[in-house]
């Protein structure tokens, strides 16, 4: 492992301390930040604009059609979803694998993840043709004596993502009660004072209880591990459990959480790189941290890119003329030019990360992972759409071309996550304050790795 | 049964309030109407009962029943509210009638299906019968009489045509035209001799843009005096067709579609019949040959000569031709050529004189008088033009029809009416012409009035009607009483006079209402006349090479009086499965010739017309010839037909009505969107038809198709321990005629979508026509497979909805339950017959749609965001169940008709119960020909399809002829 | 360091938890009272004429049928019609000041407008004559509307209500022949009014497509 | 004098702090309390915590979550409303799996956050120990250690006098 250290420079428990919490409590507003909120949150209007008129008139106003009946709004869930994933990876994975250097990087990865798993929790809903019926999925004692379906993987993603969102939510929450002190601690206004003081719950650092707190924690990070694993595997059998050729294939589950955490890390690139920047925390988030990021979409890239290798063979191998029509479309069919993207963007192009030089320059990773994240996205267009384009009988073929309000939504989405983002980091400490102090303290006792 | 009757019939003004009960959830008290409020209830939720501008006007109405008394088709029911009731009609087309069953709920008519014990229905009924419901609800017919487009009243019109009388009278009426359509009704004929001899100078034409004038001018040639045909195919082994869709149009074609299965069916009795199709554009005939040759216009009467010599002993240097001949020859007496109407006189004569030589007469072909009389169309329209030209026509009284649209090309109708002083235009919807008249009259619809008619083998039937005018309609018979001295009566005593005579006794009563019940008028048929043909040479000249045009109706609007209508507008055209639309059709070498594609644009001119029109490349097209689909480009059709298409007409002539040569045609720029329902034409290997010709067939009976047991399954096999309902499709009879899917559209109230949704692949029909292409492209097999829900017992669909919407029911029907679905679209996904349908939009509130009243009340208004799907007519069912439940007994097999069974003429769906194992469906079943599609899935279709059986002439192999 | 909370905060925000917590209770329960749809006791509708079952049916005793005559030939129980009405009041309360709107009605031909009390949601196809056929008594449904002055609803009509029925049918059939009986099934059952029809199959009965389609 | 929640020691490192504690409880002294800006190892055991309970209420929240999510399904599926789903069983026990491992997870969680919170007291909004002086320092770069007053066998002078001879920053009341 690289000697580099994890902070950077000569730092103690009060300059760590206030460095982290001045970017909240002093730090005057940036033009920058304000510009980009301003942006977004036109963005995130319009979002919510296009919701309404969506509810309004009906799902026809986007591209979908019978055979293509999944359009954007089930690529964009499970696009969001995917990315909702590398912040619990981090934090629950890292945390037991006792990977130090998740510490400066887990606080904004979660925020990231609720962000994103909130957002892909609404295109489901969206994309319902009632969408005002969906708590039908909700099973509750109701006057009609009817139960959702168990059966089908709709209902496990209800289950999945909302205890998904759920333990997030905590996991995330615990983390934070002892920084939220620290605040409460360091605010100048009684305001600040009050509301940071009120989501601390009165923490006071005892030594009982930060025995139980870790306890806790180290448990919540046990549960979280299979759940995030589990999390995407059922939105893989939205697909898998389907008969539809380019659906039906069992290498999804492993293969979709794989991309997963492949665009989520690119997220976390993404988001990680400006900030670092813009806040001036290059001395928490060091190059180390990037590199290491890195290494992991190398290494899930790689998994996928064996998915996909693997659904060609499995389609050639199994002589099934269904799945070697499939394959074919994908190759030369109408949307041909969506699967070559998607080759080019997440199998070519990552290759570079080989390279400690690119790994560790921080344009090129952040130029790779936007590249990834439209290579992601298109790997879901290719999967919903393309399949459904062309199934078992020829007579029923068809075509799907987005339509406006397609495209728009997709952006908007991405406008009111940067919204959200952009909000978190003013209000709230990026990074993990006292995990810090406990990096720096193992340092001076020499324990750091 | 007359009170109950009455009332039943009457129970229309409550059921006006009864459709706004649904708003005010107020019952209103009239016997039934409240059904009627209940039905709307049960019809719809709560925001359909918002009703369009026009269908509110509509429900105000209100349906009040025809005064006088009309009796029920034999009914098995006893009349209560709720409970529908069938009337026995007539609808006239060209001229010749079809009997029709009225479904009416509560007095609004609802459903029409065919009348068995009518010749030219046997029970089955075709597209325009069906679709006609849609006419008589179409909101956008005339509301009122209207002067120069003001409205005027009754009282003005009959002074105003009283005066012109008055004026004319001592003239004996020279001046005063009457131009009709082909009309078969003996009551409106004796009107007409009575018109004409009161004013004898007074002249009466006919124009029908789709005349047989052709056929009527051959039968003059061969026979000296004009006669119609009436074919047997069931008595053909044999059949030669030139030209002659004779099972997809024409007077008669649902019968001839049912005997000519019927005889290919009987494989087991007699060898299966053989059909030789030499046609231009692909026709459903076409489809169904066991040999087909496209040739242009020209060629045709050339192949026809030659098979004339080849008969005679001469020789034919067309294969196809020469083994035709060959056929025939040998089954001499059960052998036909039947020829169409775009086949020149002489082509008609021959094709007379073969028929006798090969003793065809008397077996599979009669003559009889023509039903609407001895009329040259074309003569008689250029008669009246001249006339107009000359300005001696000084009163026009046009009844029906629109021929300021359809006229000849080269016949200025428009600009002649100009010259008439009084016009007056009487139809069911303001159109092209009424714009061009002094006066419009609305026309009653044929469910409106009284009349009568003659089916193509002259049978006739009494039209009655089963609802009072939605608007002030006048019927014809009034109408023409309008020019007669005031004669007393109503139309219905009019009607019965013409058949009982003034006698009102008992007997006569009661032949009446036996008439009224049957639909048919007893031994009514036309007697056959014993006619021999004279020989007739007949030289067509050499077959031009520039393009020649070829004119035929559209298969949807026919001559563009359906325009308005919305089911027939989104009915895939049988080959092409264009919808909303039609094209320059093009053979796939003459489209590279052209360097056009489909969508690219072509000006086409012949003579001083020009027009230009989109390609569509249609397989089986003859090379250099240009196929155009009269009857569309409607300017004032109405909401729903103005603009659809382009208008073909002016290209026409009346010397040439359906081909001309020598045109010119260039591509022109611009690009067309088509809406089509079908954009993969091949099967890909993936056989969902199977094909074979007889003798593989034969070879069934030892290993059927499906021998092997179905695919394993993990599951325990699930018990139904009742009812197991169960369909079986006859792919041989298949036509591909598009019945069932208008049938099933109009007994679910299934919305239309408009050619843009269409095009987005959103259309909603429950049962779709599949159409494949094998061979090569220039002289493909065209297969038809209709395509319902295939209630897979391991149905997909059902596994991945997440509320449980769509379920097996205890009798083995995959049902969709509308109020429950979120819409979430997984099961579409998950259907591999993707027969699943999708409300995207609010289609049900869509402009065009038929308002409430016309809806089936047995059926739910499905609202958007909800998926729907073929359910084997639950409601027929649940009704049939109801009812032998209250008896304490079983269904019979056949007491459940599904909506398409009902309509197809060809019976080639058989539908009902599969725990009766002597059930007719349990036998079809058990046919070594039963397959299921992509049984590799193991959905247990119950569903399955027979295969396609042909019987090519041993002696050709055509191109891509079948192979199972 | 100074506490960030007086005791006086921490009061306030304990009541305003405890104050969410019941709004919430309150807010769940009013919205199943909602779906309840409105009390099955509900005050009998305004109607355009006072019509007393309980005199019709309970004093004079007139058969269910009489009015509502097409209830065992058809979905629908048939509303009478105003030659109904007239038929006995053409003789009795002739110029009942009550009885106007009848007259009215008989005059112009205006059908009377009766406000609908049972009214069952759009997509569900109920239908009266099967019911009756299989001997499920009027007051099964209906209550004892022979002691109604003015007919009002007495069961939900919700789903859970009809899959009641619909689960385990026995003990709300009685004798075909006693189904106009106004009497509680139990009683009627225990004076030997046993069903004398069969249920084919009760699975048929919770089927979906018995009352959707 | 008013009474006092306790006496407090300020110090300026974990260390401190941890043998501040041990030798706190090898005096005897009980109800020790030890403050600090981040968890540190060994604190726990030095303030005499017995260890939490928070594993076994987190498996107890585990398993009623799992069993309670596959009865509902179990129940609904096979008792209150069977139906033909695709000719399916009613009772798909495989396809109810994904469910039950979701409620397992989720009650699991809920369990463990809720169990550490509650046995650790908290909320608690007001607490004595913030009344101290510079207290605010103990989330960011101070250690405290606090003889809780109510202990039994609690001396005032003879604690004051401990904490001094610690090699504590400061020592100082905390009032009540």
């Amino acid at each position: 492992m690289s000697a580099t250290p994890l902070i950077r420079g000569r730092w103690g428990y009060a300059s760590i301390t206030d460095k982290i919490a001045d970017i909240v409590l002093h730090r005057p507003t940036h033009w920058m930040w304000a510009a980009g909120l301003i942006v977004t949150l036109m963005m995130s209007v319009f979002f919510f604009g296009a919701m309404g008129y969506l509810f309004t008139v009906g799902v026809g106003i986007w591209g979908v059609n019978i055979p293509v009946a999944w359009g954007f709004a089930i690529g964009n869930f499970v696009w969001w979803i995917g990315i909702g994933h590398a912040g619990t990876f981090i934090s629950a994975f890292l945390l037991l694998l006792r990977q130090k250097w998740r510490n400066s990087i887990n606080r904004f990865a979660e925020a990231m993840t609720l962000f994103a798993a909130g957002i892909a929790g609404l295109w489901p809903i969206l994309h319902l043709g009632r969408p005002w019926f969906a708590y039908w999925l909700v099973p509750y004692p109701s006057v009609m004596n009817y139960w959702p379906q168990w059966r089908s993987p709709l209902v496990w993603d209800f289950f999945a993502i909302s205890t998904y969102l759920i333990v997030s939510l905590l996991f995330w929450y615990v983390g934070l009660v002892p920084d939220l002190a620290t605040l409460r601690d360091r605010a100048t206004t009684r305001a600040k004072q009050m509301v940071y003081g009120f989501f601390a719950l009165g923490w006071r650092g005892e030594a009982r209880h930060w025995a139980r707190y870790e306890t806790a924690y180290l448990l919540l990070a046990g549960l979280a591990a299979p759940l995030v694993i589990s999390v995407h595997s059922i939105v893989s059998l939205d697909f898998a459990l389907g008969n539809t050729p380019g659906y039906h294939s069992t290498i999804f589950p492993p293969y979709f959480v794989a991309g997963a955490l492949y665009s989520g890390f690119a997220m976390v690139l993404t988001l990680a790189i400006p900030m670092r920047h813009f806040f001036g925390l290059e001395d928490f988030i060091t190059k180390r941290h990037l590199d290491n990021a890195a290494k992991i979409m190398l290494a899930t890239g790689l998994i996928v890119a064996y998915g996909y290798i693997a659904e060609v063979f499995t389609a050639f191998y199994s002589q099934d003329e269904y799945e070697i029509a499939m394959t074919l479309n994908r190759f030369f069919g109408p949307y041909a030019f969506v699967y070559w993207g998607v080759i080019a963007c997440n199998v070519v192009i990552p290759q570079v990360l080989w390279f400690r030089g690119v790994r560790r320059n921080v344009l090129a990773l952040f130029a790779l992972s936007l590249v990834i994240q439209l290579g992601m996205w298109s790997e879901r267009f290719m999967i919903v759409v393309s399949s459904l384009s062309r199934d078992f009988l020829p007579s029923s073929w068809g075509l799907f071309v987005p339509t406006f309000w397609d495209v728009s939504m997709l952006v908007a989405s991405i406008g009111f996550f940067f919204f959200l983002f952009l909000c978190f980091i003013r209000v709230l400490p990026a990074i993990t304050i006292f995990e810090m102090r406990e990096l720096k303290h193992e340092e001076l006792e020499g324990k750091e790795p | 049964m007359n009170a109950p009757l009455w009332r039943d019939a009457s129970a229309g003004p409550g059921r006006a309030a009864g459709a706004f009960d649904g708003v005010a959830d107020r019952i209103s008290q009239w016997d039934g109407s409240g059904e009627a409020g209940a039905g709307a209830f049960a019809l719809t939720r709560r925001d359909f009962l918002k009703l369009s501008a026009a269908a509110a006007a509509l429900a105000t109405a209100g349906c009040r029943g025809p005064v006088e008394e009309i009796v029920p088709y034999v009914s098995p029911r006893t009349a209560a509210p709720g409970v529908p009731q069938f009337f026995a009609t007539a609808m006239t087309l060209g001229g010749a009638g079809t009997g029709v069953l009225v479904e009416s709920n509560m007095g609004r008519p609802t459903k029409i299906e065919g009348n068995p014990a009518h010749p030219a229905s046997l029970g089955s009924a075709g597209m325009y019968e069906q679709a006609a419901i849609l006419e008589l609800w179409d909101p956008d017919r005339s509301k009122g009489i209207t002067l120069r487009g003001q409205p005027a009243t009754r009282i003005a019109l009959e002074t105003a045509l009283f005066e012109r009388m008055e004026k004319l009278g001592p003239a004996h009426g020279a001046g005063l035209r009457i131009l009709m359509r082909y009309s078969s009704s003996p009551t409106l004929a004796a009107q007409v001799q009575a018109l004409l001899r009161r004013f004898p100078a007074a002249r009466v034409h006919t124009w029908e843009p789709l005349h047989r004038d052709h056929s009527l001018a051959g039968a003059r040639l061969a026979f000296g005096r004009a006669a119609e045909p009436v074919y047997r195919f069931g008595n053909a082994d044999v059949v030669v067709a030139f030209d002659r869709d004779f099972v997809g149009e024409g007077p008669g074609h649902l019968r001839h579609a049912r005997d000519f299965m019927d005889r290919r069916r009987r494989r087991e009795s007699a060898p299966p019949n053989r059909l030789y199709a030499f046609e231009c554009t692909p026709t459903l005939a076409g489809a169904i040959a066991d040999h087909r040759e496209p040739l242009a216009p020209g060629a045709l009467s050339h192949a026809l000569v030659q098979l004339a010599a080849a008969l005679q002993g001469g020789s034919a240097d067309h294969p196809l031709v020469a083994a035709a001949a060959a056929d025939l020859l040998s089954h001499r007496g059960g052998c036909v050529i039947v020829a169409g109407e775009s086949m020149p006189p002489e082509a008609h004569a021959l094709v007379h004189r073969l028929n006798g030589q090969l003793g065809g007469v008397g077996q599979a072909v009669e003559y009889i008088e023509p039903v609407q009389g001895d009329i040259d169309c074309t003569r008689s329209l250029q008669a009246l033009a001249s006339d107009m030209e000359a300005g001696t026509v000084d009163t026009l009284l046009i009844l029906g029809g629109n021929p300021v649209y359809d006229a000849a090309g080269d016949v200025p109708f428009r600009e002649l009416l100009a010259r008439v002083p009084l016009s007056v235009h009487h139809a069911l919807r303001p159109c092209e012409t009424s714009a061009a008249c002094t006066w419009h009259v609305p026309q009653t619809h044929f469910l409106e009035h009284w009349s009568d008619t003659r089916a193509f083998d002259g049978t006739a039937s009494i039209v009655q009607p089963v609802v009072a005018p939605l608007y002030d309609g006048i019927s014809p018979h009034e109408m023409v009483a309008m020019l007669l001295a005031p004669i007393g009566g109503t139309p219905r005593d009019w009607v019965r006079a013409q058949w009982l005579g003034a006698s009102i006794d008992a007997a006569g009563e009661e032949r009446w209402r036996a008439m009224l019940r049957e639909g048919v008028v007893p031994d009514s048929a036309a007697r056959t006349l014993q006619l021999r043909a004279r020989d007739i040479d007949f030289a067509p000249p050499d077959t031009a090479k520039a393009w020649s045009l070829v004119f035929r109706p559209d298969q949807s609007l026919h001559d563009g009086e359906f325009a308005n209508n919305a089911w027939l507008q989104e009915i895939p055209r049988t080959h092409s499965k264009l919808v909303w639309d039609n094209a320059a059709y093009l053979s796939p070498a003459s489209a590279r010739s052209l360097g056009v594609e489909s969508g690219d644009r072509i000006e086409i001119e012949s003579g001083h017309a020009r027009l230009v029109a989109p390609v569509w490349i249609l397989p089986g097209q003859p090379d250099d010839t240009i196929t155009l689909a009269l009857g569309n480009g409607r300017t004032r059709a109405g909401r729903v037909g103005n603009g659809v298409g382009f208008d073909a007409y002016p290209l026409r002539t009346a010397a040439s009505p359906w081909s001309r040569t020598g045109a010119n045609v260039r591509k022109v720029t611009g690009e067309h969107v088509f809406a089509t329902t079908q954009n993969h034409a091949e099967m890909d290997g993936r056989d969902p038809v199977r094909r074979l010709n007889v003798p593989e067939a034969e070879g069934l009976r030892e290993k059927p198709l499906e021998d092997e047991p179905p695919p394993e399954t993990l599951y325990p096999e699930w018990k139904y321990d009742s009812y197991r309902w169960a369909m079986v499709v006859d792919l041989t009879s298949c036509i591909g005629c598009n019945a069932c899917t208008i049938a099933c559209q109009a007994e679910n109230n299934i919305p239309t979508v408009g050619k843009e949704e269409v095009r987005r692949g959103r259309e909603m029909h429950w049962i779709r026509v599949d159409r494949y292409y094998e061979g090569s492209h220039g002289k493909p097999r065209t297969h038809f497979q209709p395509v319902p829900c295939m209630q897979c017992e391991n149905a997909p669909c059902e596994v991945v909805c997440p509320v449980g919407a769509t379920v097996h029911d205890s009798e083995g029907i995959n049902v969709q339950i509308y109020n429950r679905c979120v819409g979430t679209r997984f099961c579409s996904n998950n259907c591999p017959y993707k027969v699943r349908r999708f409300n995207f939009l609010h289609y049900t509130r869509r402009d065009g749609e038929p308002p409430l009243d016309a809806r089936n009340p047995q059926v739910t208004l499905r609202m958007r965001g909800i998926m729907e799907k073929c359910n084997y007519c639950l409601q027929r069912i649940t009704r049939a169940r109801i009812e032998t439940e209250r008896e304490g007994r079983r269904i019979r097999d056949g007491e459940v008709v599904t909506a398409c069974q009902a309509a197809c003429p060809t019976l080639a769906i058989t539908f009902g119960d599969l725990s009766d194992s002597r059930s007719a469906v349990s036998q079809a079943k058990r046919s070594p020909l039963d397959y299921t599609l992509l049984r590799e899935l193991n959905t247990r279709p119950r569903t399955s399809y027979h295969a396609k059986v042909l019987n090519p002439n041993p002696d050709v192999l055509p191109p891509g002829s079948g192979g199972g | 360091m100074a506490q960030v909370f007086s005791p006086r905060a921490v009061l306030l925000l304990k009541l305003a938890g405890i104050a969410f917590v019941v709004a919430l209770a309150v807010a769940l329960v009013t919205i199943y009272k909602y779906f309840q749809g409105p009390g099955t006791l509900a005050e009998a509708p305004e109607q355009p004429i006072p019509f007393s079952h309980k005199h019709h049916v309970g004093d004079d005793g007139i058969d269910c049928r009489y009015c509502h005559d097409s209830v065992e030939k058809s979905s629908f129980a048939g509303i009478p019609s105003t030659h109904t009405c007239m038929s006995c009041h053409s003789q009795l309360f002739t110029d009942a000041k009550m009885l106007e709107p009848v007259r009215r009605s008989m005059a112009t031909g205006q059908p009377l407008h009766w406000t609908r009390v049972h009214a069952l949601p759009d997509f569900v196809y109920f239908d009266h004559s099967i019911h009756v056929a299989k001997g499920v008594g009027c007051i099964e449904c209906h209550g004892h509307v022979d002691r109604m002055p003015l007919v009002r609803r007495v069961a939900s009509l919700q789903m859970e209500w009809c899959l009641e029925c619909h689960r385990d049918p026995e003990p709300h059939r009685r004798k075909a022949s006693l189904v106009f009986v106004m009497q509680p099934t139990s009683v009627v059952r225990a004076a030997g009014g046993l069903p004398d029809t069969n249920i084919v199959s009760t699975r048929r009965l919770t089927d979906c497509s018995t009352c959707h389609r | 004098m008013s009474a006092i929640y306790g006496l407090m020691a300020e110090f300026a490192s974990a260390d401190k702090l941890v043998e501040a504690a041990r030798r706190a409880r090898e005096a005897g002294h009980e109800w020790v309390e030890a403050y600090s800006p981040f968890p540190i190892e060994g604190i726990a055991e030095a303030v005499g915590f017995p260890g939490s309970r928070v594993p076994l209420a987190t498996l107890i929240g585990g398993l009623a979550g799992g069993a309670g999510g596959f009865f509902l399904q179990w129940y609904a599926a096979v008792i209150d409303y069977p139906l033909n789903i695709g000719g399916r069983p009613t009772n798909s026990w495989p396809a109810f799996v994904p469910v039950t491992f979701e409620m397992t997870v989720l009650f699991a969680a809920l369990s463990a956050v809720v169990a550490m919170f509650v046995a650790n007291g908290l909320p608690k909004l007001r607490h004595p120990v913030f009344n101290a002086p510079e207290f605010e320092h103990s989330t960011r770069n101070r250690f405290f250690l606090c003889l809780r007053a109510d202990a039994p066998r609690f001396e005032e002078k003879q604690a004051r006098h401990f904490l001094e001879r610690l090699e504590s920053m400061k020592v100082f009341e905390v009032p009540l």
